[in-house]
């Protein structure tokens, strides 16, 4: 059986109105990345192209390509909009 | 201690940094971005800034570092306020303490232009029709 | 009504100016020159600051109305202190509000570094050693 | 017998402390300019080059070749260093 792992996502501006979320926890296999978690999103919610977001993993910038661990906060940031 | 603050209250800049802390300044220079009554045209009645704190913070206060290390400046803070503002009130003020002037204004410029570009904060339009928009980068 | 002014008080922005003269200013940049403790090496104790009033009004005043055309600025104000200041004290300060931070930004800067050249006020450094100076230009 | 105009010199900074004077009122003879007013004045006290100077002739800014006025305000500006 596949191994999982348990991790938070976070949601900010237009994330948080598509999803109605502030942030929910969410079981993925083991090996995913923030990308591949982010497929995952977008077959349940209408998202945004990952490529307009910037990823952050536990509070610092990260690749989109990064593995995300067991208990990782994550992160989609859209594009800046303060000042 | 990082220079960098996000707050929920009024800022003021007075009570914030009531005098030179050195004195080897010349220059001071202070930038505020304020909410405006109007954005490509649309009536705003006011705004909501929404943050991602802990990150905001730590990319604040490297915007900070990075403008000590690339300017020749004494000083330098800023402080973004988020939830609901009103036309009129101050969202971001930035302060710089320098020798001389030119590397006061650039270096504000430079965290003012950053900050736009990298602090992930965020801000929804209230509209007078009602309705509301989240802005969509490069504000 | 211009807004250059010269002032033998200590120059406090607060009491000039307390709110945003209209809602269509998104931006405010504000400069203050202020009295350093050294200058070329040498400590300074105070600086006196000597104007021709008449003349330095009505190039003040040019000079923020050619800010006025040269920028998309909605306001723009400079006073210039005169008499004994003392290290920490400021000297100049110069306020501009505008739609968006880059004209506020050169509006600003264009304003004082006018100033500097053109407006006949000129400083005599006081030093520790009990001699003083006129300064030879180009401030 | 040449004609004769009455003007006022007033003197900031440098040249204050040069004639030791805030201002004075001189008698020169009709159809001078400021440039000669100052190699008048530069016989009298210790005062920079006119080159360095600027000239401002009731309260206005000028050129040094103006004919100066019975009653002319006349003023030799030092380089500027407010700020």
């Amino acid at each position: 059986m596949e191994q999982t792992i348990q991790i938070s996502i976070h949601y900010f501006a237009g994330l948080r109105d598509a999803t109605k979320k502030d942030l929910e926890t969410i079981t993925i296999r083991k090996g995913a990345t923030a990308e591949s978690v982010y497929q995952h999103l977008i077959t349940i919610y209408n998202l945004p192209d990952i490529k307009q977001l910037k990823v952050a993993i536990n509070d610092s910038f990260a690749s989109q390509h990064t593995e995300i661990m067991d208990g990782d906060k994550l992160v989609f940031i859209p594009p800046v909009t303060g000042g | 201690m990082s220079n960098f603050f996000i707050t929920q209250e009024v800022i003021n800049l007075n009570l914030i940094v009531t005098e030179n802390p050195d004195h080897q300044s010349g220059a001071k220079s202070v930038f505020e971005g304020i909410v405006r009554d109007c954005n490509l045209g649309k009536s705003v009645t006011s705004l909501e800034y929404q943050c991602y704190e802990e990150l905001a913070v730590k990319e604040g206060s490297l915007i900070i570092g990075e403008a000590l290390s690339k300017f020749d400046i004494n000083y330098a803070y800023c402080v973004h306020r988020i939830g609901l503002l009103n036309v009129g009130d101050t969202a971001v003020t930035v302060l710089v303490y320098a020798g001389h002037r030119d590397d006061s204004f650039k270096a504000c410029r430079f965290i003012i232009d950053e900050v736009k570009t990298r602090v992930p904060i965020w801000k929804k339009e209230l509209y007078v029709s009602g309705k509301s928009d989240w802005l969509q980068g490069a504000g």
